[in-house]
C-alpha cells in the first residue's frame, strides 16, 4: 500500500523548483503524488489551494508551461495531474497525450469532469495510458459508486497506483479547510466501499496530522495531504521535512 | 436516490450545457432534477407557485406601448415587457421564488446564492424571507461597490451577504464561491443559481421557471397590436431574461434578437461579449461560449452592467445563437447610458443598465428597416442611480 | 369660462376643505373644477387613465396575503395592498398620471408640482415624461438630502427640480413654492399637487384618482378569503393613499384607521400627528387639522418620514376622522423602523418609511384582539435605504 | 385720488419703529397704506416679502403684538392690514374687532379669502367696519369681476379709500418680482374694469420706478409699492427719501 500522497501546486512556490521537488519526494519513498494545475477559477478548492494557483499563475504557469517543466524528469512519483477540465479541453486531447507523453503523469484527475460528460476526451487519453481518476464524495450513492468505478475501471494490479487508485472524499466542502477530523464516517465509508470494490483507496480533503494519516493507512487506505504540505512549502519549509513527519505515526 | 438525469442536460447540435461539477454536487443536482420533474408533475406546485407570483411578484407584468420613444426613433412601434415592475424589480424574482419554493419542497432550510448586479441576490433574500428559508448570498467585492443599494436590501431581509475578494469582484468569483459553499453544505442547502448557466439542471430549471415573460409578452402584443413584432429583443448576461422572452417566440417568423455586453472595447478584457469574442469552454458546469486567453483560463470583462459582465453565455441560449435561432449583438457601455436615457425623457422608465442594452440597439434596429419590436425590460435602474449620474452628469 | 365650482367643496359636518386661494389661482382653479368634470363624463378619458393605470402602471396591484408576518404579531389574517409595485414606487403615480392627463385635455404645456418623499415628483416626472409635458417640481432642501435617490430620478425623467431653502426645506415649503411659481405661469401650465390637500377641487381630484386602490383591494381581500377583514389601515400624509385605501370601505362595518407620524415626542415641533396636536386652520387653500402656533403659524414637525410631516392632514380625511368614521392613531419614527424590519424579514418586502407607520400599528392592533386586517403598503422603501441603514445598523 | 398706495411689514425693520414710519408716512400725504402681518407661508409672495416677514417674525412680531404696537396710534394714513387668513381666524371675528378698534386699520386685504369662503367672517368684520379689500387678478374674468366687486362692496363716496378700493393684480405671479413692466395690459385692465365700475383702483405685484407709478396715476389708478420699499427700507434707506421720490413723475 502506498502510504501517502502527497499534493503540491504546479508552480508554488516556482516551476523550476517543480524538479528538485519531485526528487525529493521520490527520494522518500512517494510512489505516487498529486500535482495542480493552477486554474482562474478553482471551483473545488478552498483558500490555500486557490492563492496558491494564483501565485503561481502570476509566475507564468500556465498549463503549457506545467507540461513543458515536467518533460523529461524521470527521478520522480508518478504524477497525478489534478485539474480542472477546461485548460484540458482547450489543448485538445491528441495534443494533451503528445505532451504528457516526455512527463511522469500517469493520470488525471479532473475535478469537474464527471463521468459521461466527455466520453470520447476521456476514451482517448485513457487509451493513450492517461486515465481519469474516479472521485467518491460523501454524497456518491453506493449505487452510484459502483457505476463510477466500472465507467473508470481499474486497469489492475499490473498498472501502477496511480492509475488504479480511487479518490475517496472524506466530506463536504472544498479542500483544504479541514480541522481535526472525525474519521468514524471514513472508516465507516471505507468499508462499505470494500463491499464492491478492491481497488486502491485514497482519503483526502482536509487530512494533515501524522495521527489523521496513520489513521487512514489503518483503515488500508492512503491518506492524501494537500493544503497543509502547500502552506508549509510556501512558508519556506523543506519538503522531506515536511514528508518525513508525514509518513510515520500511530493512528 | 436518483442515479441518472432525465431530461436532456444538451442543447443545440453542438450539445452545449452539459453536467461538469464536483462529484461532491453530483448527487444533489440529481436529487434537483428529480425534485423539479415532480415539481413540474405536481398541480400542487404550479398553484402555489402561479398565486405567489400573482399575489407577491405581481404577474402578469405589464406590456408598455413606447410610442414617443417609438416616434423619436422612426420605429411604427415599440413594446416593453415590464419585468422591472416586478417585485424587487427584475425578472430574478420569477427564478428565485419558484426554487425557493422547490427547495422547501425538497425538505432544505438553507439557501445560497450567488449574485451579480445584486437583483439576483435581492429576490432570493426576499423569496427566502417570505418563504422562512435561511439565505447566504455571495457578492463580489466591486459588484457590492457598484450595487451598494441591493447589499443593503439583501442585508434588510435578514440575508448574510458574503463579499467575494478574488478576481475582478464580480459574478464569476461569486459563483465560484457559491459553489464551494453548497459543495459544504448541500446536505441541507439549495443553492438558487440565478441565471440560464452552471451544471444540468440549472440552465433548464431557470429557463423553464422565466419564460413565463414571454408566454405573458406574446399574448399581450397579440392583444394589444393584433399581430407579432418583427423583433423581440432582451439583453443577455447568463441568459436567463432573454430565453424567458425569447424561447416562447421560437416557434414564429420573427427576428430573435440578444445583446452583449460591449464595454468600452474590442480587446479581450474590455468587454463581455461573448459571440465574437468567446470559444468553447467550460466554466461553473457547463459547456458553452465562453471568454478565456489561450490557456483555457477564464477571461476578464468589463461592462459598465454588473449584471452583463459574465464571463460565459448560458448554455442554452448560445446554442440557439450557433443554430442562427437567436442572433446576438453588442451594445458599448456608452450606448447603453444613451438608451437609458433616452427611454427616461421619452417615456418616464428608468431602465436597469442591463436593460439599457437592449434599448441601445433600437436605433440599429431602426435604422435596418425594422418596425416594430418587442423589447424584454429586464429590471428598474434605481440600483443603478448612481452609475447614471456620474456617467450622465445628472 | 366657469364662474362657480359645481362640485361640493366642503366635507364633513364642520365643513372643512373649501378654496381659500389667492385670487390668482381661483379661474385656473374653476377651469380645472370644469375640466375634472367634463373628463369624468368623458369615456375616453376613462379609457386612456385606465389602459395606461394597467400598461404603464401596473394595476391592478397585487394584493398580498402576508402569513408569515400575520403569525408572528398573533393575528389570523394580514393582507397587503401592494402600491409599492406600482411604477415608480408608490401609490403618487396614479394621481399624477391621472392629471397630467387631464392637464394635457385641457391644452396645458407645462407642469409644476411639489414634493416631500419624493415619490409624488418621480411618479410626476414619470407621467410628463410618458406625455411629453415640461416638468418643474419643487422640493425642500431637507427633502432633497434625504431622498436622494428621487432627486436623481427626477433628474433623468428631464424634470428641473428646484431647491426650496425656506422654512425647515421639507413638503410644506414645497408647496408655498409650488403655488407661488403656479401663480406665475398658471395660464400655460397645470400643478399636478400630490396628495388629498389643497384648495377645492385638489381634494377631490386626488382622493377620486386614488380610490382605484381600495376599490381594487376590496374586490381583491373578498376573493381571496371570502371575507371583508376587520380593520383597514394605511398611514395618513396629506391623506391621499389613507382616503385611497379607505374611502371604497365607508359603507363596510369595519374598522377605518389612519396612522399619522408620532416623531420622536409628543410636543408640538417633535411630531406630525394632526388629531392631537392639531387645530382647524387654513393651509394652502383648505380648512382642515393644522398644526400651529397660537399665532395662527404654521408649525415646524419632525418625521422620520419625508412623506408624512406635513402639517396638515387632507380636509376630507380629517372630515372622516371628526366625523368618526375614520380613527386616527399615531406611530413614533422608532415604531415605524421596527415595523419595517419586521415586514423585511418575515415576509421580504421593503416598505417606504410612511408605510412603515403603518405597519408599527399592528401590534396594538392585534393586542386589542383584531384578527384580520388590510393595510395599505402605500410604497417601497428603496428611496428610504440610507435611512434604514443608518438606524437599523445594517 | 389717492397718489400712492405703499407697503410696509409690520416688524420690518421693528415694531418700536412702526409708529413712526406711519407718522411719516402721514406727513408726506400718503392717505392710506398696506401693512404686511408678517406670516409663515406666505404663498403669495415673492422672496423679498417672504424674507421681510421671516425676520419680523423672528424678532416677535406675531399678529397679536402687531395689532397693540397700533393700538393707539392717531398719527398715521389709514392702514389696511395685508394679511393670510389663517392668523385673523385664529383670533376669531369678535377678538379681532375688539383688537382693531383702537387702530389706524380701516380695511383687511386676506390675500387667500375669496369671497364666499368665510361668509360670516367676512360680514362680522365687515358689519364691525372692517371690510375685505376685493383683488381682481389677471385671470379674473370679467364677469367674475363683476360678483367680486358686488360681493365686496363699494361703501360709497362717504367712505375712505382704504374701504372702497379694488386692488387690481398687474401680472401673474407673486408680489415683488416685477422688473420694468410693460403698462399696455394694465390699461386695457383698467378700461375694461371701467365699464364695470367707478369705484377707485389699486395697481400692484412688481411697480417700483418713479415712471410706471406717474403711468398708472395717469390710467386714473393709484399704484402699491410693495417689495421695493420693503428692501430699501431694509438696507436702511429712509422712508421720506423713498416716498418722496415716488409721489412724482411722469408717466
Ligand atoms: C435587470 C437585469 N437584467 C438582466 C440581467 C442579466 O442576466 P440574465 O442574462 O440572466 O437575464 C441581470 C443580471 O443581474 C439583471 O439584473
Ligand atoms: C410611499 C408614501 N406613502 C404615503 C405618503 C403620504 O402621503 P399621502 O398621505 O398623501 O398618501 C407618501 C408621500 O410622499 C409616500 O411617498
Amino acid at each position: 500500500m502506498n502510504p501517502l500522497l502527497p499534493f503540491l501546486m504546479a508552480g508554488d512556490p516556482s516551476l523550476e523548483a517543480l524538479p528538485g521537488l519531485l526528487s525529493e519526494a521520490r527520494s522518500l519513498g512517494i510512489e505516487a503524488m498529486e500535482l495542480g494545475l493552477p486554474h482562474s477559477d478553482p471551483i473545488a478548492d478552498g483558500p490555500v489551494l486557490q492563492a496558491a494557483a494564483q501565485r503561481a499563475i502570476g509566475r507564468g504557469a500556465t498549463p503549457l508551461r506545467v507540461l513543458e517543466a515536467l518533460a523529461g524528469i524521470t527521478d520522480s512519483p508518478d504524477v497525478i495531474l489534478f485539474t480542472y477540465l477546461n485548460p484540458l479541453l482547450q489543448i485538445g486531447a491528441r495534443r494533451l497525450q503528445t505532451l504528457l507523453a516526455p512527463t511522469p503523469v500517469k493520470a488525471l484527475l479532473v475535478v469537474d469532469l464527471p463521468f459521461g460528460e466527455e466520453p470520447a476526451f476521456e476514451a482517448d487519453l485513457r487509451a493513450a495510458g492517461y486515465p481519469v481518476v474516479p472521485l467518491l464524495a460523501p454524497t456518491t450513492t453506493l449505487e452510484r459508486a459502483r457505476q463510477i468505478l466500472l465507467e473508470r475501471p481499474d486497469p489492475g494490479p499490473g498498472a501502477p497506483f496511480a492509475q488504479r487508485f480511487a479518490y475517496v472524499v472524506a466530506r463536504l466542502g472544498v479542500t483544504g479547510t479541514g480541522q481535526a477530523m472525525d474519521l468514524g464516517p471514513v472508516s465507516a465509508r471505507i468499508q462499505q466501499l470494500r463491499t464492491i470494490s478492491a481497488r486502491p483507496l485514497a482519503v483526502g480533503f482536509g487530512l494533515s496530522d501524522p495521527r489523521s494519516l496513520a489513521a487512514v493507512r489503518a483503515l488500508g487506505a492512503t491518506p492524501v495531504v494537500g493544503s497543509a504540505l502547500v502552506q508549509e512549502l510556501a512558508s519556506g519549509r523543506g519538503l522531506s521535512d515536511m514528508l518525513s513527519g508525514r509518513l510515520v505515526g500511530d493512528a | 436516490m436518483t442515479t441518472g438525469f432525465s431530461l436532456s442536460s444538451r442543447f443545440g447540435t453542438q450539445s452545449l450545457g452539459g453536467c461538469y461539477a464536483p462529484e461532491t454536487l453530483m448527487q444533489p443536482l440529481l436529487d434537483l432534477e428529480a425534485a423539479f420533474r415532480a415539481a413540474l408533475a405536481d398541480p400542487a406546485f404550479e398553484a402555489e407557485l402561479k398565486t405567489e407570483l400573482r399575489n407577491f411578484v405581481g404577474r402578469p407584468t405589464p406590456l408598455t406601448p413606447a410610442p414617443r420613444l417609438a416616434a423619436k426613433l422612426g420605429l411604427k412601434a415599440l413594446f416593453l415587457k415590464r419585468e422591472d415592475l416586478t417585485h424587487t424589480g427584475a425578472h430574478k424574482i420569477n427564478n428565485a421564488l419558484a426554487q425557493a419554493i422547490l427547495a422547501r419542497r425538497m425538505g432544505k432550510t438553507e439557501i445560497i446564492a450567488e449574485t451579480g448586479a445584486g437583483q439576483h441576490g435581492v429576490a432570493t433574500a426576499a423569496a427566502c424571507a417570505r418563504l422562512g428559508l435561511a439565505c447566504t448570498v455571495y457578492m463580489g467585492v466591486t459588484d457590492m461597490a457598484r450595487q451598494a443599494p441591493n447589499v443593503a436590501r439583501m442585508r434588510l431581509f435578514g440575508t448574510r451577504v458574503v463579499p467575494v475578494e478574488a478576481g475582478q469582484g464580480t459574478l464569476k468569483e461569486a459563483v465560484n464561491e457559491a459553489l464551494r459553499a453548497w459543495a459544504g453544505s448541500c446536505d441541507r442547502a439549495h443553492y438558487i443559481l440565478g441565471s440560464a448557466l452552471g451544471p444540468h439542471p440549472f440552465p433548464t430549471l431557470v429557463r423553464s421557471f422565466q419564460t413565463v415573460i414571454g408566454e405573458e409578452a406574446r399574448a399581450q402584443v397579440l392583444e394589444q397590436s393584433g399581430a407579432l413584432p418583427e423583433v423581440v429583443l432582451a439583453c443577455a448576461g447568463g441568459g436567463s431574461n432573454g430565453l424567458g422572452l425569447l424561447v416562447p417566440f421560437l416557434g414564429d417568423a420573427l427576428r430573435r434578437v440578444a445583446v452583449e455586453a460591449g464595454g468600452h472595447g474590442m480587446v479581450l478584457g474590455e468587454h463581455a461579449a461573448r459571440l465574437d469574442g468567446g470559444r468553447m469552454g467550460v466554466l461553473h458546469g457547463c459547456k458553452t461560449l465562453l471568454l478565456q486567453d489561450e490557456h483555457g483560463h477564464t477571461a476578464e470583462t468589463a461592462s459598465i452592467s454588473a449584471g452583463l459582465d459574465y464571463p460565459a453565455l448560458g448554455p442554452e441560449l448560445a446554442a440557439l445563437v450557433l443554430d442562427r435561432k437567436v442572433e446576438v449583438r453588442r451594445a458599448s457601455d456608452d450606448e447603453a447610458l444613451l438608451g437609458a436615457r433616452q427611454l427616461c425623457e421619452a417615456e418616464g422608465i428608468l431602465p436597469a443598465l442591463e436593460s439599457s442594452h437592449a434599448l441601445a440597439l433600437l436605433p440599429a434596429l431602426a435604422a435596418e428597416g425594422v418596425a416594430t419590436i418587442l423589447l424584454g425590460l429586464s429590471g428598474r435602474g434605481d440600483k443603478d442611480l448612481s452609475t447614471y449620474q456620474a456617467r450622465l452628469g445628472i
